[in-house]
């Protein structure tokens, strides 16, 4: 198990689409929602790599994936050399073992009927782990002390607890498994700052203690530079860029990069004052109808007549470890290029951006109405 | 700006500041529970083209004080005590007319949640026109070229036909543009905007903070700023006051603040946030514990728990005493006795984060 | 004659001030309007007032009098009867009356065919005549009709029998216009899968030479309104227009005629005579000419499992002794009901002072169970629901009453409860209950309509399913040989006879003679009540 | 340093030490628990609570709170037509049209009133719980199947669907509390799917999934239990609408054929008949039904609020 | 839109299908059988086999359902056996009647529950708060039929108000051409026989539509408590709109949405389900018509009304999502 050269994840080419539905009598696929199309990355053993972007770019839907909680629609998903994709069954649930996951929100992700106890030993019992009864009383225990919480919390239920604490209690419960990968979909971004700091602490703390590799997405940049070793940007279910974190801030080569990053307040006036900022114009266009050629080129800043409108880019390596996706990275590296300004762009892809969430639900009130307690004589 | 929206009581004066709010407390009062104080005695003043920041971890009474300055509490089961005044205005315990004839044309308020704010049965059109037609005297026809003026200016493209669309139509980032416009139609002299970035992706924060810039810039508005996020304080007020447990702990100039926290919370807030300019490891230096943590402030200093500084002093042993907001140089008050100590050099300003004396985990 | 006939009938319509509307409350709708095909209360009713037989009953009544005949003799043999016809008399369509009128109608009955001579179809011709022309098979006592001349006509049987002329004074048998029958196709019943279709002619062309004249049938409103025969040959009805509309519930019946909502009402239920005279209604009782009667199961119904207890006479006697009729005839049925001894009213001739009598004796019933060793008999009681009848005013009450005496006697009681129709008489009259409730109102005055119904000899020498085809020749022939008997005197005294046989043999438990009610508010006038429930509206008057 | 600085410094740290920790009090409080709390404070809850326990009280103790045999026709030989006997010495309401102890029944007549409630209603939740988790649980064409077959039985008014089934199975109880179940049965089955669909998009389901939880462990360790509120205040309430609906039945003649086992809605629908006589004698059943469904109905509603999450803290 | 309409439509088919087959075996089910149901009183066993053989119902079980399917769509029920007419006819004849009755009843539960629903929601807590709640909690729990003998005691009989049963005062003749007694009065100009059938639909209307009542009283209320505490509204009041604006445009209309819902449902349970009102009103519907048809076993009646009313059910359905699709922007269908 210790092939210590190979990274422990190797994503190739993952593609997850969700077929949008409409039909009479049976439903008919009448198009593809492309949450994620088409990623590779790799997560060195004992790294954390962290995955940005904006809301709807398809970061949890790949976290996911990897964990075969939503299926590929392509792709392959390498866990320690075995392909997660093709497992089937028991074998699937036993891989789950290795690989696990921290969620956004901490309450919706632990059953409210169920106290502290059964939560973190029911994972222990569903793999026959933990060696009995006594076994895995001792083991809950020390999976509240590893998280920093008090055995009085055994009894209690996740509502009595603030969200700090359920965060951690996701925490315990995922490493309780004693995995080797620890997916944490935006772990923090529900938490106030100062709790975030707190939790942020313990992942790394944890990392540091137990070995663990983190695939960690947050749409805070500043969170994910914080912890990460590489950091990967996505945008429309593609990776844009990928680099060590320092390189990534240091010299952000893609333009989506550059307009995220200076999109990020620092809390400092100094700082803030001497910025320069990268305006995007519009919004996330839809996934299920992405633009042509370069993804971003709606709202580039540095788009040019050629290529971006119907070249698609690859992910190139322009430094070691830094990838980027983009026809003019050098160019725009080199300050070859201008970028004009978000009122320009604007204008001159007009309006045809349309934004996320526009789709409508189709809602049968018959059905929906009747699925509240009513009264019928 | 016309003479009808004005009070009757006379007209607003330029002389005093926008907003002055004085030793605001509010109180909820539910049946069969015990009363429990949200805001407790917060004090300050925004005047025209000045941005002043409430900051605070999530509970901490921001939102409830915007609404009191609103008047937007409910009436049954809270009690409003202390002073707003708007241009000299005082507006606790106004009439209702009043209040209604203010609201929108003096004041504005733009929230959080862009989608659940808006009214989802009604066009974008209407709800901005509505605005208008109450406070401007304006017909219909004329209120659509206004509203369509007014969507285009927040940078709304193409805004007649927005005009005709739904809230779910629009984007996240349209929406709370929408908003903006809304309160920006009658040009109010204040306007509050409630964390207006925090359900919004950052390129879109981006857009909208630098909207709401060019605003105070252009047109002299006076802004208050509800945020828990330093960054955004940072890039955009000139007077910060941070809030804990309902009440203001310290009060600063933006770069006074930064540069120099004297509160150990505001420090720890500080010192919590991962920066994007920072380096990869320097590890966070949290406020343990969480809000919920705090005792009243009756029995001294609600932060005391969650504090390094803490000492005896920081309880008092008369019931009904609590820390005092005291004078902390100029332009800076404080509530705590036992304050951060810095160096007396202002310079490195960037790693204000680690002068906070550093506990926690 | 037939002009001063005539020109008397236009002077009394002339005559005959404004009588105003009457509403009458019926239970029902009536089934259709042509009472050759009716065989409830609810259509005869309407019928009643249209149609005119050759014979009517008496006013206030029972017994057979002349109507269209005006009157008839019969031959020796009793085979062949001359009916001289009234004279005159016009059909509401102008179509004369006349003894063809009357042969065609005959003749109609006896040449039914297809769906027609369905039992749901002709009931009552097949109970008196039996068979049809196109069911060589099943005999039939009618044989031909003649008209002799205009005004005679001659009917010939192939059988003696005792119904016979009475059951003619049968709605069913009432005269109908000739023309209107061929014109709107009266005997076209036709029919989908499982039901009858009824031509137009019953739906909506009912023609008789009645004091009323049928105007419309509005179902969704449930009325169906009659307004005066000014041409009527007789005494013209007083009321301009009768209106009989459906209210199925009691209760809205009685509160509707508080309301002034409507002028009467029959099925009054015997709780409420009391208050309705207290608040000036009249409560009109008729005689009880009915009887309630607890039927056995006989055990030989193929197919049917009774309980074999009952085979048993200490059985049956434990029975009747067990149930205590006089207070049921004192708390549950109106004033002026009778404790039954035999299955019929005393007022029909046949009937026996002197039958076996079984009086209320709780510890004889207990000892005889106890000598037929059948102590805890589980018996299973059947009676119906939604029904009101006017010899059981209220079945659940009457069932709880004797199922209560039945307890209290030592027996084990599974009830069941059957709407009335079809399901509770399909069943009983299938023989699937051990013991049941049923009754009868008689339909003329005749034994025969009444223990004949019950107890004459069916297929295979066996009483009819309802009693569980006991088999019991004595009775049988007692009942065939009074039918038979042409002579008056003599046919009583067999139906006396064959009545202490059937005491004896003790196949069921007659309970009561009830008289059931009509209700008329205050200003309505002379409406006699009649036994047979056969009232006629036309002496009827209502005033402001 | 004083005393009292002692005293101040120890309670300083003790609520540092306490910073961060889990909250005092009793604990482990689940969420029925904390509904609980919530329904005894509420005195409507109370209300219905008391009222739903008084008369299943009652219906358990009837043989030792009536005064007499609810079968027994006392008073039967002094019945008349348009009389029936009123209040008297030991007939503390008078009796009935048969001479019957009016109270006595009445006692009794709760026994078989809540009885066809409850056994009709269990009855309905079951199998449309069964039928709804089958929806529920798997989804896809199985959830179509279900459903379709919902709709159809929906597609019946519920009145209808009753009488129908009672002409079918004849007239017997059992009938009457089928016929009762089955126009419950997609009510159920529409509530707790819908309900577990919810719960199947939540994360702590994802978690579950992420742990290698069984799937038979997911449905019926979590969802199910987590989808089961709407369904409990539902069957609160059918209670009461089961109660009111066999007091329908009896009163169209299709309720249970022995009516001398005192049942309300049967001894409603027989006082009609003597409404000018002794009005009483459809006063008091009315007023028992309308009271027992109303405790259903306030004890239902209460427990609504209790679960809803909106009041949860 | 007409996409989502024939979608509808076309959803109907299955579960007409499905109803069909279960009404069908539910009729052949019967003890005794559709034989025994026609055949009157006294029926022997040989007329039974006559009338199977008449009627085909000596024929596979399947012939017979396709037949009856065949017929079916032709709207074909067959002819009730107690009346002898066509039970499309019959239908025809009742479902006007009922129509009106609920149309007035829902006209009462909504003018007066909507309207009681707001005021207790904004008087939350005061007494005409909790006098609505438990009005309301009544209204359910009180059966239909003995409010109905109430009703009718206190305004037919001991007051004379209103008629207490039927759908017209027998005595007038009036002229009938749609069936429908208050449009026919209306387009015959007989302004009395109008007024009178409206008279004659105030009770029986009133005692339909109390559970309706109740439940829109109930959930406008808890609606438009829901609806003032929404954050548009906080919006609304910020813009400084009149309380008049802020109520009509922000806070009644979204509140309406979920009573429009219920509003359909319970009009869809009404136009089916008024069995036991028109039963004790006499009043000449459809329910009243199912009821004969069970007591007198009128199984063509009741199989064609069951599946006609299924279809009108749906189809009520239908109108109240449409019009949904119409109030709420959000689902509205393209
Ligand atoms: N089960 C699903 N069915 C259909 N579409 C889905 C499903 N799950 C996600 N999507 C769509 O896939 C896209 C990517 O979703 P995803 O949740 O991965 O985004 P994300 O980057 O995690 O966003 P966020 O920051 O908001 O969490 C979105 O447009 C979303 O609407
Ligand atoms: N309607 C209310 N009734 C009772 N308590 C309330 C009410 N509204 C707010 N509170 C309480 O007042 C306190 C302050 O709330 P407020 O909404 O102002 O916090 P906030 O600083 O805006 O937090 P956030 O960052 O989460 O928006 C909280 O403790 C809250 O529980
Ligand atoms: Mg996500
Ligand atoms: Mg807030
Ligand atoms: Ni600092």
């Amino acid at each position: 198990m210790t092939r210590a050269g190979e990274p422990l994840l190797q994503v190739q080419g993952l593609q997850v689409h969700f077929p949008i539905k409409r039909g009479v009598f049976v439903d008919r696929t009448v198009g593809h929602v492309r949450a994620v199309d088409g990623v590779d990355l790799a997560i060195d053993r004992g790294t954390t790599y962290g995955l940005v972007g904006e809301s709807g770019c398809g970061k949890s839907t790949l976290g996911r994936a990897v964990l075969r909680l939503v299926e590929p629609t392509a792709g392959q998903v390498l866990f320690d050399g075995t392909d997660v994709a093709s497992l089937r069954g028991e074998a699937l649930r036993t891989m789950r073992r290795r690989m696990q996951m921290v969620f956004q929100d901490p309450l919706g992700s632990l059953d409210p009927r169920q106290d502290v106890e059964s939560l973190l030993s029911e994972p222990l019992r569903a793999h026959g782990l933990g060696g009995g009864r006594a076994g895995i009383a001792t083991r809950v225990r020390e999976l509240l002390d590893a998280v920093g919480l008090p055995t009085a919390a055994l009894r209690r239920y996740p509502h009595e607890f603030s969200g700090g604490q359920r965060q951690r209690i996701g925490i315990a419960r995922a490493i309780s498994l004693e995995p080797d990968l620890l997916i944490a979909d935006e772990p923090v971004s529900a938490l106030d700052v100062s709790v975030q700091a707190q939790v942020v602490n313990l992942l790394e703390e944890l990392q540091q203690r137990l070995g663990l590799t983190y695939l960690v997405i947050a749409h805070d940049l500043a969170v994910v530079r914080h912890i990460s070793d590489v950091v990967g940007v996505m945008y429309l279910g593609s990776l844009v860029e990928q680099a060590p974190s320092g390189a990534l801030y240091d010299e952000p080569l893609h333009p989506y990069t550059r307009a995220l990053m200076s999109a990020v307040p620092v809390p400092d006036p100094v700082v803030e004052e001497r910025r320069e900022r990268i305006l995007l114009a519009g919004d996330l266009p839809s996934p299920a109808d992405p633009p042509s050629g370069c993804r971003f080129h709606t709202r580039c800043p540095w788009r040019q007549e050629t290529r971006c409108d119907d070249e698609v880019p690859v992910l190139r390596e322009l430094a070691p470890g830094h990838l980027v996706s983009c026809h003019w990275a050098e160019e725009i590296r080199d300050g070859a290029l201008q970028p004009r300004s978000a009122e320009e762009v604007a204008a001159t892809q007009g309006v045809s951006v349309r934004a996320t969430g526009v789709e409508a639900i189709e809602s049968d009130a018959l059905v929906q109405g009747l699925d509240e307690p009513i009264e019928r004589r | 700006m016309s003479i009808e929206a004005l009070p009757p009581e006379g007209a607003l004066r330029t002389d005093v500041p926008v907003l002055e709010v004085e030793d605001l407390s509010v109180t909820f009062a539910r049946r069969g529970e015990q009363p429990t104080r949200a805001v407790d005695g917060v004090s300050f003043s925004v005047a025209a083209g000045e941005t002043v920041g409430l900051v605070g971890e999530s509970g901490c009474g921001k939102s409830v004080t915007s609404l009191a300055v609103m008047g937007l509490l409910p009436r049954r089961g809270v009690q409003v005590g202390g002073s707003v005044r708007l241009g000299g205005t005082e507006l606790l315990g106004a009439p209702d007319r009043t209040l209604r004839r203010l609201r929108g044309a003096e004041m504005a308020m733009v929230f959080q949640d862009p989608l659940s704010s808006l009214n989802p049965t009604v066009p974008i059109g209407t709800q901005v026109t509505e605005v208008l037609v109450e406070h401007r005297d304006m017909g219909k026809k004329e209120a659509a070229t206004e509203a369509a003026e007014l969507l285009d200016r927040v940078g709304i493209p193409d805004p007649t036909r927005r005009l005709k669309e739904y809230p779910h139509q629009l984007s996240g980032g349209m929406r709370q543009r929408a908003l903006i416009a809304m309160a920006l139609a009658c040009s109010p002299r204040l306007l509050i905007a409630d964390e207006p970035t925090t359900a919004l992706d950052v390129t879109i924060q981006a857009q909208i903070l630098e909207l709401l810039r060019e605003l105070v810039v252009d047109s002299g508005t006076a802004l208050v700023m509800i945020t828990h996020d330093l960054g955004v304080v940072a890039g955009l007020c000139d007077r910060v006051h941070v809030m804990y447990a309902g009440k203001v702990i310290e009060t600063a100039d933006r770069h006074d603040l930064f540069a120099r926290p004297r509160q150990p919370y505001t420090g720890g807030l500080l010192a919590s946030v991962p920066r994007l300019d920072a380096g990869r490891g320097i590890p966070l230096t949290p406020i343990r514990g969480s809000a919920r943590d705090a005792i009243p402030w009756a029995e001294g200093c609600a932060f005391a728990p969650r504090c390094d500084n803490a000492q005896d002093d920081c309880l008092t042993e008369v019931a009904g005493s609590t820390v005092p907001l005291e004078y902390d140089g100029p332009g800076r008050e404080l509530r705590c006795r036992h304050p951060l100590t810095h160096p007396s050099s202002t310079a490195g300003a960037t790693s204000s984060g680690s002068t906070a004396s550093g506990a926690g985990r | 004659s037939s002009d001063r006939e005539s020109g008397g009938g236009g002077e009394g319509g002339g005559a005959a001030q404004s009588g105003g509307t009457m509403v009458f409350g019926a239970t029902g709708d009536p089934a259709m309007l042509d009472p050759a095909f009716g065989s409830d209360g609810e259509t005869f009713r309407v019928s009643r007032q249209i149609f005119e037989g050759l014979l009517g009953n008496e006013l206030g009544g029972t017994d057979p009098v002349p109507e269209l005949a005006e009157d008839w003799e019969v031959s020796e043999d009793g085979l062949e009867y001359t009916f001289n016809l009234q004279q005159g008399v016009q059909f509401h369509d102008g179509t004369q009356f006349n003894a063809e009128a009357v042969c065609f109608n005959f003749d109609r009955w006896y040449n039914f065919e297809g769906l027609a001579t369905s039992p749901s179809a002709s009931y009552y011709y097949q109970a008196v005549f039996g068979g049809f022309a196109s069911t060589p098979d099943t005999p039939s006592i009618y044989q031909s009709c003649e008209a002799t001349d205009e005004n005679t006509a001659v009917i010939r049987l192939t059988q003696v029998t005792s119904k016979f002329p009475a059951a003619l004074a049968l709605p069913a048998f009432s005269i109908q216009s000739p023309t209107a029958l061929q014109e709107y196709d009266a005997d076209n019943l036709s029919g989908a899968e499982d039901a009858l279709t009824y031509p137009e002619y019953a739906l909506e062309h009912p023609t008789g030479t009645g004091p009323f004249r049928f105007e419309s049938w509005d179902r969704g409103n449930g009325r169906v309104t009659l307004v005066r025969n000014e041409e009527y040959w007789g005494e013209p009805a007083l009321l301009d227009e009768l209106i009989i509309r459906t209210i199925p519930d009691g209760n809205t019946r009685r509160q509707e005629l508080q309301a002034g909502s409507i002028d009467g009402y029959d099925f009054v239920a015997p709780a409420d005579y009391q208050s309705l005279q207290d608040e000036g209604l009249q409560v009109l009782v008729r005689d009880p000419f009915n009887i309630l009667y607890l039927g056995f199961n006989g055990g030989n119904v193929p197919g049917t499992s009774a309980n074999p207890a009952l085979q048993d006479p200490r059985v049956r006697q434990a029975i009747a002794h067990a149930i205590d009729r006089d207070t049921i005839v004192s708390s549950l049925l109106p004033e002026g009901a009778e404790a039954a001894i035999e299955f019929m009213p005393p007022t029909v001739d046949g009937y026996a002072e002197d039958v076996t009598t079984y009086d209320h004796d709780p510890d004889r019933a207990r000892q005889l169970l106890q000598e037929a060793g059948a102590e805890g008999t589980t018996l299973r009681f059947y009676y119906p629901t939604e029904v009101s009848r006017p010899y059981l005013p209220d079945p659940a009450a009457m069932f709880q009453v004797i199922s209560q005496n039945l307890t209290d006697a030592g027996f084990t009681i599974e009830p069941v409860a059957l709407p009335w129709n079809p399901d509770y008489l399909n069943a009983v009259q299938s023989g699937q209950a051990d013991i049941h409730l049923l009754g009868w109102t008689g339909d003329y005055n005749d034994a025969y309509n009444f223990i004949g119904t019950f107890f004459a000899e069916a297929s295979n020498n066996q009483a009819s399913a309802e009693f569980g085809a006991f088999s019991a020749p004595e009775i049988f022939q007692a009942l065939a040989r009074a039918d038979q008997e042409p002579d008056a005197a003599t046919r009583t005294r067999l139906y006396q006879e064959a009545n202490r046989l059937i005491m004896d043999y003790l196949p069921g438990v007659p309970i009561s003679h009830s008289p059931p009610a009509l209700v008329v508010a205050e200003n309505v006038s002379g409406l006699e009540p009649s036994p047979l429930t056969a009232e006629v509206f036309s002496t009827v008057s209502i005033s402001e | 340093m004083t005393a009292m600085g002692d005293v101040r410094r120890q309670r300083i740290d003790e609520l540092a030490a306490r910073a961060g920790q889990v909250p005092e009090g009793e604990g482990g409080v689940s969420l029925v628990r904390s509904a609980f709390r919530r329904l005894r404070r509420n005195p409507v809850a109370i209300l219905g609570a008391v009222i739903v326990v008084v008369f299943l009280f009652v219906a358990a103790f009837a043989p030792w709170l009536a005064p007499r045999d609810p079968l027994a026709q006392t008073l039967l030989s002094e019945v008349r037509p348009g009389f029936i006997p009123g209040a008297q010495e030991g007939f503390p309401l008078g009796a009935d049209q048969l001479g019957r102890d009016l109270l006595s029944r009445l006692i009794y007549g709760s026994r078989q009133s809540l009885l066809i409630g409850v056994v009709s209603t269990v009855l309905g939740a079951v199998v449309g719980m069964a039928l709804g988790v089958l929806a529920g649980a798997f989804g896809g064409w199985v959830d179509t199947v279900v459903m379709r077959f919902i709709d159809i039985i929906l597609s019946i008014p519920s009145l209808l669907m009753a009488i129908s089934i009672s002409v079918l199975l004849g007239q017997n109880q059992y009938a009457l509390m089928i016929a009762i179940a089955v126009t419950q049965v997609p009510v159920f089955a529409r509530l707790l799917r819908g309900s577990m669909l919810a719960q199947r998009g939540s994360d702590y389901v994802l978690a579950a999934r992420a742990l290698g939880v069984k799937r038979g462990r997911i449905v019926f360790g979590h969802v199910l239990p987590n989808s089961l509120s709407p369904v409990i205040v539902q069957g609160t309430l059918s209670l009461a609408t089961a109660i009111i609906e066999a007091a329908a039945l009896s009163f169209l003649g299709l309720g249970d054929p022995d009516i001398a086992r005192p049942e309300w809605g049967a001894m409603l629908s027989t006082a009609q008949d003597f409404l000018s006589v002794r009005p009483e004698l459809a006063v008091w059943p009315a007023l028992c039904i309308i009271v027992v469904a109303l405790g259903f109905t306030l004890l239902g509603e209460s427990l609504r609020e209790a679960l809803d999450p909106k009041f949860r803290r | 839109m007409l996409r989502f309409i024939v979608r509808r439509l076309l959803q109907l088919v299955p579960i007409l299908l499905g109803l069909s087959v279960l009404l069908f075996a539910w009729l052949r089910a019967l003890p005794g059988g559709p034989a025994q149901a026609a055949l009157g009183e006294r029926a022997t066993p040989e007329a039974i086999a006559r009338y199977n053989e008449l009627f085909g119902l000596d024929q596979p079980i399947w012939v017979q359902y396709l037949r009856f399917l065949g017929r079916a769509v032709q709207l074909d029920f067959g002819t009730s056996s107690r009346t002898g007419r066509t039970v499309t006819t019959e239908f025809l004849e009742r479902m006007p009647g009922t129509v009106e009755l609920t149309l007035f009843a829902m006209v009462f539960a909504i003018g007066v529950g909507i309207p009681l629903g707001y005021l207790a929601a904004r008087r939350h807590g005061s007494w005409l708060d909790s006098g609505a709640v438990i009005g309301s909690l009544l209204g359910v729990a009180i059966p239909v039929f003995f409010l109905a003998y109430l009703l009718r005691l206190l305004f037919a009989v001991e007051l004379g108000w209103l008629p207490g049963s039927g759908r017209q005062e027998v005595r007038i003749d009036a002229t009938h051409i749609t069936n429908f007694y208050v449009l026919d009065g209306l387009l015959t100009r007989e302004w009395d026989a109008a007024w009178d059938a409206l008279l004659h639909l105030v009770l029986p209307g009133i005692a339909l539509g109390t559970i309706p009542l109740a439940i829109i009283v109930r959930i406008t209320r808890a609606s438009v408590l829901d609806v003032v505490n929404e954050d548009y509204v906080r919006t609304a009041n910020a813009k400084g709109l009149s309380a008049d604006t802020v109520r009509r445009r922000h806070v009644i209309r979204n509140a309406l949405l979920p009573v429009s819902t219920t509003i359909g449902l319970q009009t869809g349970l009404l136009l089916s389900g008024a069995v036991l009102t028109e039963t004790v009103f006499a009043f000449g519907g459809v329910g009243s018509a199912i009821y004969d048809a069970i007591f007198t076993r009128d199984f063509a009646v009741l199989q064609g009304f069951i599946l006609m009313l299924a279809v009108v059910y749906v189809l009520v359905n239908l109108l109240v999502d449409i019009s949904y699709g119409l109030l709420d922007p959000r689902v509205r269908v393209r």
